[in-house]
């Protein structure tokens, strides 16, 4: 599966995307971040307050309780401020 | 009729935008244009970096585009959104709505202007005129309250 | 901010008014155009012909202007009618608004417009295509709500 | 004083404009389309429903009691269709 990240969470971890293999048990976009801050301490301070970042999977937005079941890219970023 | 959506480095020129939709016919009775344009905040600025979610970007303008065609009767729609470093009075973003009718075309341009601002995934950074990058602009809460008023 | 307001037989285009607009400024933010354009009704029209009371058209629109420009706190405010015969496809009205940020811009213009449609004396009659002059279109009951819900 | 007329008020009446010499009496533009009325079959025509007419005195909407008093041009013309 292939995580992508933008602006200050792709600085704050360091790179902008990567490719990881999930352990079983991994469900949800929520389960995934919280897989990602036990990963070190880049991750935890991105994703330090879960609240503020937004998630994507397949360059569709959605909320923390969407299934990775099929995902092929997911992706997180701030807030949106284009426009 | 089909919304036009393109995410690209280069300028654009609304009139060309408007010559597109309009041109060669008699059904059009009113076009809106809205450009958004880098500011200097106070001088403070040197340009704006904007980074975006190639493939993301253009689809989720495309949603929004098709939203805003579902519910208001326009006969033209483009949306045109530049990234990389843009400098202050120099345009962003631009939405061009055609209409019969005057209501539906400002209606629909302002509907479009709030959906892209807090949901097509560009980011922007300050440079500052000091030489150095400044932070990630924070996304407002009027952004939000703005975009919640079509829900 | 001082509004320019121009009544003319001459085709006008938007591109070149909101580079006057923009042209060396980096305070703006948001630039709204509206133009209203002459449709065929269906075919039935081969032309609408725009007649206007010179000097009150000017002195209305500039105190619809002056009106916007108290109102929201615009950078710049162009307004051009045209006068004559006036063929479908071709445009009648323009407004430009700049600002700081795009509510004020977008809502100047939806206003500037409600309010010319009202206030400024003009009068189009319709021209059809079987080549007989047609009636004197009526004033629309909705313009007159679109006007109000500004009061 | 000067009248001046537009669109189909002007085509009824069948003159673009025309200097007046009010008699005494004549206060508003309620007391001025009156007047006007009794000159001729043409402006009883253009006048027959006073309620659609609207007025300006020089330059400036003005309601049907508007006084006259010192007004150089008065201009009587159908609702706005412009824009």
């Amino acid at each position: 599966m292939k995580l992508v990240y933008f602006a200050w969470v792709r600085e704050r971890i360091g790179k902008a995307d990567e490719e990881v293999e999930l352990p079983a048990g991994i469900v949800t976009v929520t389960d995934l971040v919280r897989w990602l801050k036990g990963r070190g301490e880049e991750y935890a301070y991105a994703f330090e307050n879960e609240g503020v970042v937004r998630a994507a999977i397949d360059h569709t937005h959605v909320k923390p309780d969407a299934p990775l079941d099929g995902a092929r890219e997911i992706a997180f970023f701030p807030p949106m401020t284009g426009g | 009729m089909t919304p036009q959506v393109r995410v690209q480095a280069e300028p654009f020129d609304a009139a060309t935008e408007i010559a597109a939709l309009t041109e060669g016919r008699a059904d059009i009775g009113a076009v809106v244009t809205f450009t958004g344009f880098c500011r200097d905040e106070g001088g403070r600025l040197a340009a704006l970096e904007l980074e975006h979610y190639p493939g993301m970007a253009e689809a989720e303008m495309m949603r929004v585009a098709g939203e805003a065609a579902a519910r208001w009767p326009l006969t033209g729609l483009v949306a045109v959104h530049r990234f990389g470093t843009i400098t202050p009075g120099q345009p962003i973003v631009l939405v061009v709505t055609a209409s019969g009718h005057r209501a539906a075309a400002f209606d629909a341009a302002a509907f479009l202007m709030d959906y892209l601002k807090t949901r097509a995934p560009f980011w922007k950074r300050e440079h500052l005129v000091d030489g150095t990058a400044g932070p990630w602009v924070e996304a407002k809460s009027e952004d939000d309250a703005a975009a919640g008023r079509w829900a």
